[in-house]
């Protein structure tokens, strides 16, 4: 059992990579890849996890708590996410008015 | 357990079905306008909610509760099952969820079970002892995604006014 | 004064914001000088860097958080010879595209600026940190300001197209990158690149350890694209503007070959040396098929950026061939390599600038013969052309010979000939279009190049002058680094360094100074004979590839038939793999990685 | 090449990467053993020296301050990025901006000033609380989001004109970098803490954190403000009456 959270984060990670692959629509793909960032949250949360202890805020008192720097790196991950997602969505809105789709797969202009 | 925890915890029920009821409404409503009543709704009363219940001290929590109940019983017995039914219920949900928004292909209808997704993802940092991630997630989970999403998606299918027709087509 | 290693990235971020706030207010006269000058202050401070690096390896520790007892608190910047000079090299390429690109857009250019600048930054960061953590940090920063900068021209649908495949594939790549991360950390609770790699040092490569590398080794080999990782490069490459294309070719995906070398010797060494073996096996072998592969590609092209597109992806993997070989001399080739390729890969793209704002087009049929009217240019092009094959003494000859000593050394003696075949082909492909442009040889139709959507618009009204001079600069420098006094020992010499582990965790952590001798005196070596004749074979290939590419026809129609009957369909099947949809991207990303992972899961493991 | 061929292929390489993942996953101390000095001596000694009583901030904003630099341009430049991708797609013909009740736009203004207050707050305690500059900034720009669902575009244009809220995006990313080069002349490294630790628990505790943090916060709320307002210009359309200049600068 101890071991279900990263057996989540594997999860959450492969779960989204395959929407990415089968994906027939950009804004879909989008979130799909969330999804898969997420996985990388769950991890890196499950790692800085000590059992019994609490979040790394003293105040008033000192006490156990779980690591603060996988909480940190989560923090920018999830800034990361968010700016992918913007980038992504502008560029399907530019492929929507150039072709009228916005199905990866219909868009190649071009290949070879 | 205190009258204080439970009323935290009474904040973050509150809090999420504010958010279930934003999504519904979401969904239900065709019009990007009335969408985006409802996902603010969702980005203020969620936030104000679940963000009240992260801001409280987590030892007093549901979790922090919990662990003190098992640390009275002793350290001595802890063995490799140390989590807490809660925890495996709520890694149960965040994996289903995942797999329910990869699956809908409708994107419109994915942005409701992203929703709930993110929602579930909170309450998984809230027991990971994350009230910092827990907050961002909430943040960004109810403001900023919806917002985009919402209007990539309209953009994508044109004006609700003529939306079935291209629907249709 | 360590202070100054923070200059490379924090100035450039400065005056990213600065241009980005002055921008509006800023006279149209002088809008475009305070980003050149602010790159131009970002090289100056990384080469004192890599001067000074050369006596010592420089460490700065960010909000002044050294390390305690051996355990580092906060990020730390390490400078030594190979990373400060990977930011040289990033350094210079943007600042001679912001010279270059003086006037050249005519559309939000102030965006642009801002853009580059935020690149810089990027991939000094990326070359300069010592922490795991922050080199996703400054690799995602990258990726973040290049997607933008690939997709500028949105009104077509190539462009949107490049950006997307580019975007959505690195993204993956990133977040390979950071569940690699994740597990180092959960294995050995340290981010610092030197901690990691004493805290694995002794102990045998474990499930963790494996699948950690794996996953950062996949990550960076999308970002330098090494086949099957390598499709979203001829896209983005094709479409973006031609002075990002430059900064893109010479800098960023060499930056992703240089973090597999530093994660490889600071951090994995240790426990992967015994079985060395198997990772040299797997990446000669991915670096030799993506050499081959890419240089057929590119001669099947006859839009020229996109041609390039490929010949940058065949040197990646002749580079990653000498990283492969985890060996000093190998080492130090591949980073002469990856400068003169670099520098003249470049100058190649500012070319295509050049035709393109002349002809409005880039496409090498269209273009037959019109050159004729920039012969100024057509030497450049040829000059460059002979730069790529690395002819005895020019260009990247020192490369290639150091390279292929490093190879003869570990008794591959079939490396370098099958070396000396890629670079050939792809070096072949840049002559046949050169001649073709610019001396009008051989037909104007040819049926075996992919056909492209027509859609080059004209994308500037910039100087000329300015133009042909930047390239005429650029490609000097690359054939010129083969001449460069002392380059060769070190070169070595730094490799050496960087391959030393021992040395950077006790600089890193135990703040233990090395001092490490002058340069040795300036000796000229000559070359060994083999690479002499390496290199004038190349040569010889590039000739016969470029005149097969034009005069097909001149061939006797039996020996024809009969090549077309054996290589039509390789051909075909190489077109259809480039399909040019990112779902089946993703899917070679995850073929790829599964199946290095597999075999590295057999081999690594154990004692 | 087909989508069946694309997705079958991926499904054994999928399978092959879920079980590579697993492998390596299974050779991390199981979940809540975390016994690594970093974090655990963090907890020890941040409070102490930096007089945050929340030590993720600590390592937001001072011990790990140079990858949060990362992060803010990471933003800035995504924001930069997204004007730069949408310049051209703007809405051209299209029907008017909905004019909704009074009520619902007082309620609106209300709740707005709420959300304001809550973001400020969020940043405020961020180091000593849970929030802080980036959950904040996304507040604050949440509430001017609030302005434009309940009253319309045109409050919320005129609230978030576009040249101050871009300059404000500039200075607030510029100035964690400058705050940086500070660190430099007063103290010594690059984002070194250049000013007293104060008292712990209080708004003046944690030397330049709070500093960066309002820096942050700033950043990150005209990021997101721009970031929304690229994205309705795409969509959202005018009165007859009222036109704000959407065109790209």
């Amino acid at each position: 059992m101890s071991y279900l959270p990263y057996a989540l984060a594997a999860w959450l990670f492969v779960v989204g990579l395959y929407g990415v692959v089968s994906s027939r629509n950009l804004i879909h793909l989008a979130v799909c890849l969330t999804v898969m960032q997420s996985g990388t949250y769950v991890l890196l949360l499950a790692i800085g996890y000590k059992n019994g202890g609490a979040a790394p805020i003293f105040r008033p008192t000192r006490h156990k708590a779980v690591d603060p720097v996988v909480q940190a790196l989560t923090l920018t991950d999830i800034v990361v996410s968010v700016t992918v997602v913007a980038l992504i969505l502008a560029l399907a809105l530019g492929a929507h008015k150039e072709s009228g789709s916005v199905n990866p797969d219909e868009i190649a202009d071009f290949s070879g | 357990m205190k009258a204080s925890d439970i009323l935290v915890d009474v904040f973050l029920a509150s809090g999420v079905i504010a958010q279930l009821i934003a999504c519904i409404g979401v969904v239900a409503f065709d019009d990007v306008f009335d969408r985006l009543h409802f996902s603010g709704a969702g980005a203020t009363l969620g936030p104000l909610l679940i963000g009240a219940r992260a801001c409280t001290r987590n030892r007093h929590g549901a979790c922090g509760a919990a662990h003190r109940f098992r640390s009275g019983r002793g350290d001595g017995r802890r063995t490799v099952g140390e989590m807490i039914p809660l925890q495996v219920v709520i890694i149960v949900l965040v994996g289903a969820a995942a797999l329910a928004v990869v699956r809908q292909a409708d994107p419109l209808r994915q942005t409701l079970v992203n929703g709930f997704y993110g929602l579930s993802l909170v309450v998984l940092f809230v027991v990971f002892q994350a009230p910092d991630v827990a907050l961002s997630m909430i943040v960004v989970g109810s403001i900023a995604y919806p917002l985009i999403l919402l209007v990539a998606i309209a953009r994508v299918r044109g004006r609700a006014e003529d939306t079935t027709d291209t629907d249709k087509q | 004064m360590s202070t100054i290693l923070a200059f490379p990235v924090a100035l450039p971020l400065v005056g990213a914001a600065f241009v980005a706030l002055t921008d509006d207010w800023t006279p149209k006269a002088v809008k475009e000088f305070p980003a050149m000058l602010i790159a131009a202050a970002t090289v100056a401070f990384s080469t004192v860097i890599l001067v000074r690096s050369e006596r010592t390896t420089l460490v700065h520790w960010f909000g002044g958080w050294h390390p305690r007892h051996g355990l580092a608190l906060g990020v730390g910047f390490v400078a030594e010879p190979l990373g400060a000079g990977m930011a040289v090299l990033a350094g210079a390429l943007v600042t001679a595209s912001l010279v270059y690109s003086w006037r050249y857009m005519e559309e939000a250019p102030r965006l642009y600026r801002v853009l580059m600048l935020v690149f810089l930054a990027g991939m000094s960061g990326f070359a300069l940190s010592g922490d795991i953590f922050n080199m996703f940090v400054w690799f995602e920063l990258m990726g973040v300001a290049a997607y933008a900068l690939a997709g500028y021209s949105i009104e077509r649908l190539g462009p949107i197209q490049g950006a997307l495949n580019f975007a959505i594939t690195n993204t993956v790549a990133a977040l390979f990158l950071l569940f690699g991360t994740a597990l180092l950390y959960g294995h050995t609770g340290a981010l610092n690149l030197a901690q990691i790699g004493r805290s694995l040092a002794g102990h045998h490569a474990g499930g963790v350890v494996i699948v950690a590398f794996t996953l950062l080794v996949a990550g960076l080999l999308v970002k330098s694209a090494v086949v099957p990782f390598h499709f979203w490069l001829a896209d983005a490459y094709a479409v973006s503007p031609v002075p990002v294309c430059a900064v893109f070719a010479g800098a960023m995906s060499e930056v992703g070959l240089f973090g597999i070398a530093r994660w490889y010797w600071t951090v994995f060494s240790g426990p992967l040396d015994p079985h060395a073996h198997a990772v040299r096996d797997v990446l000669l072998a991915m670096g030799l098929v993506t050499a081959l592969v890419s240089a057929v590609m590119a001669f099947l092209q006859r839009h020229l950026k996109r041609l390039l597109a490929y010949t940058v992806i065949s040197h990646v993997g002749i580079a990653l061939c000498g990283i492969a070989l985890l060996d000093s001399k190998a080492l130090a080739g591949a980073a002469n390599l990856v400068i003169s390729n670099g520098f003249a890969t470049a100058g190649l793209f500012f070319a295509c600038g050049v035709l393109l704002r002349e002809f409005r087009t880039v496409d090498e049929l269209l273009l037959h013969g019109r050159g004729r009217a920039l012969p100024f240019l057509g030497v450049v092009v040829a000059l460059a052309a002979v730069a790529l094959v690395g002819v005895p003494y020019i260009g990247s000859f020192l490369g290639h010979s150091t390279l292929d000593e490093g190879a003869t050394e570990h008794g591959l003696r079939w490396l370098p000939p099958l070396l000396m075949l890629a670079t050939g082909i792809s070096a072949g492909a840049v002559l046949r279009a050169a001649a073709r442009i610019f001396l009008g040889w051989g037909p104007r139709e040819d049926s075996l190049l992919t056909p492209e959507p027509p859609d080059e618009v004209p994308e500037t009204q910039a100087s000329r002058p300015v133009m042909v001079a930047v390239t005429a600069v650029v490609v000097l420098i690359g054939i010129g680094l083969g001449f460069a006094p002392g380059l060769e020992d070190r070169s070595e010499h730094a490799s050496d360094r960087f391959r030393d582990r021992q040395a950077y965790v006790e600089r890193t952590l135990d703040g233990k100074v090395r001092r490490y001798g002058p340069p040795a005196p300036v000796v000229l070596h000559r070359a060994k004979p083999s690479s002499i004749a390496y290199g004038i074979g190349a040569l010889l290939i590039a000739i016969a590839t470029a005149a097969l590419g034009l005069y097909r026809r001149r061939v006797p129609a039996t020996a024809r038939r009969a090549g077309a009957r054996l290589l039509d369909p390789a051909v075909a099947g190489l077109k259809t793999v480039h399909s040019g949809v990112v779902g089946d991207y993703v899917m070679w990303i995850t073929v790829g990685t599964a199946l290095v992972g597999g075999v590295w899961a057999l081999t690594l493991h154990g004692p | 090449m087909t989508r069946q061929i694309r997705l079958g292929v991926f499904t054994v390489a999928g399978c092959g990467l879920a079980a590579f993942l697993l492998w390596g996953l299974a050779g991390l101390p199981g979940f809540g053993h975390y016994h690594w000095p970093y974090g655990n001596v963090l907890n020890q000694v941040a409070p102490n020296e930096r007089h945050t009583s929340n030590v993720v901030g600590a390592v937001v904003f001072d011990y790990r301050g140079f990858d949060t630099l990362g992060e803010e341009f990471i933003l800035f430049s995504a924001v930069v990025g997204v004007s730069l991708l949408l310049r051209k797609d703007r809405e051209e013909a299209a029907p008017a901006d909905r004019v909704r009740s009074d009520p619902i736009m007082a309620t609106g203004a209300v709740a707005a000033a709420l959300l304001f207050v809550l973001g400020l707050w969020v940043v405020a305690f961020g180091y000593v609380t849970p929030g802080g500059g980036f959950q904040g900034g996304v507040v604050l720009a949440g509430a001017f989001l609030l302005v434009y669902l309940t009253g319309g575009y045109r409050e919320y244009h005129a609230l978030t004109p576009h040249s101050p809220v871009e300059m404000a995006e500039a200075i607030g990313a510029g100035a964690f970098a400058i705050l940086g080069f500070a660190g430099i002349a007063y103290a010594g490294s690059y984002l070194g803490n250049f000013l007293g630790i104060g008292d712990a628990g209080s708004l003046y505790s944690g030397g330049s954190i709070p500093l960066l943090n309002w820096a942050t916060a700033v950043e990150v709320c005209a990021a997101m403000i721009l970031l929304f307002s690229e994205f309705l210009k795409t969509y959202v359309i005018p009165t007859d009456d009222w036109r704000p200049e959407l065109g790209p600068r």
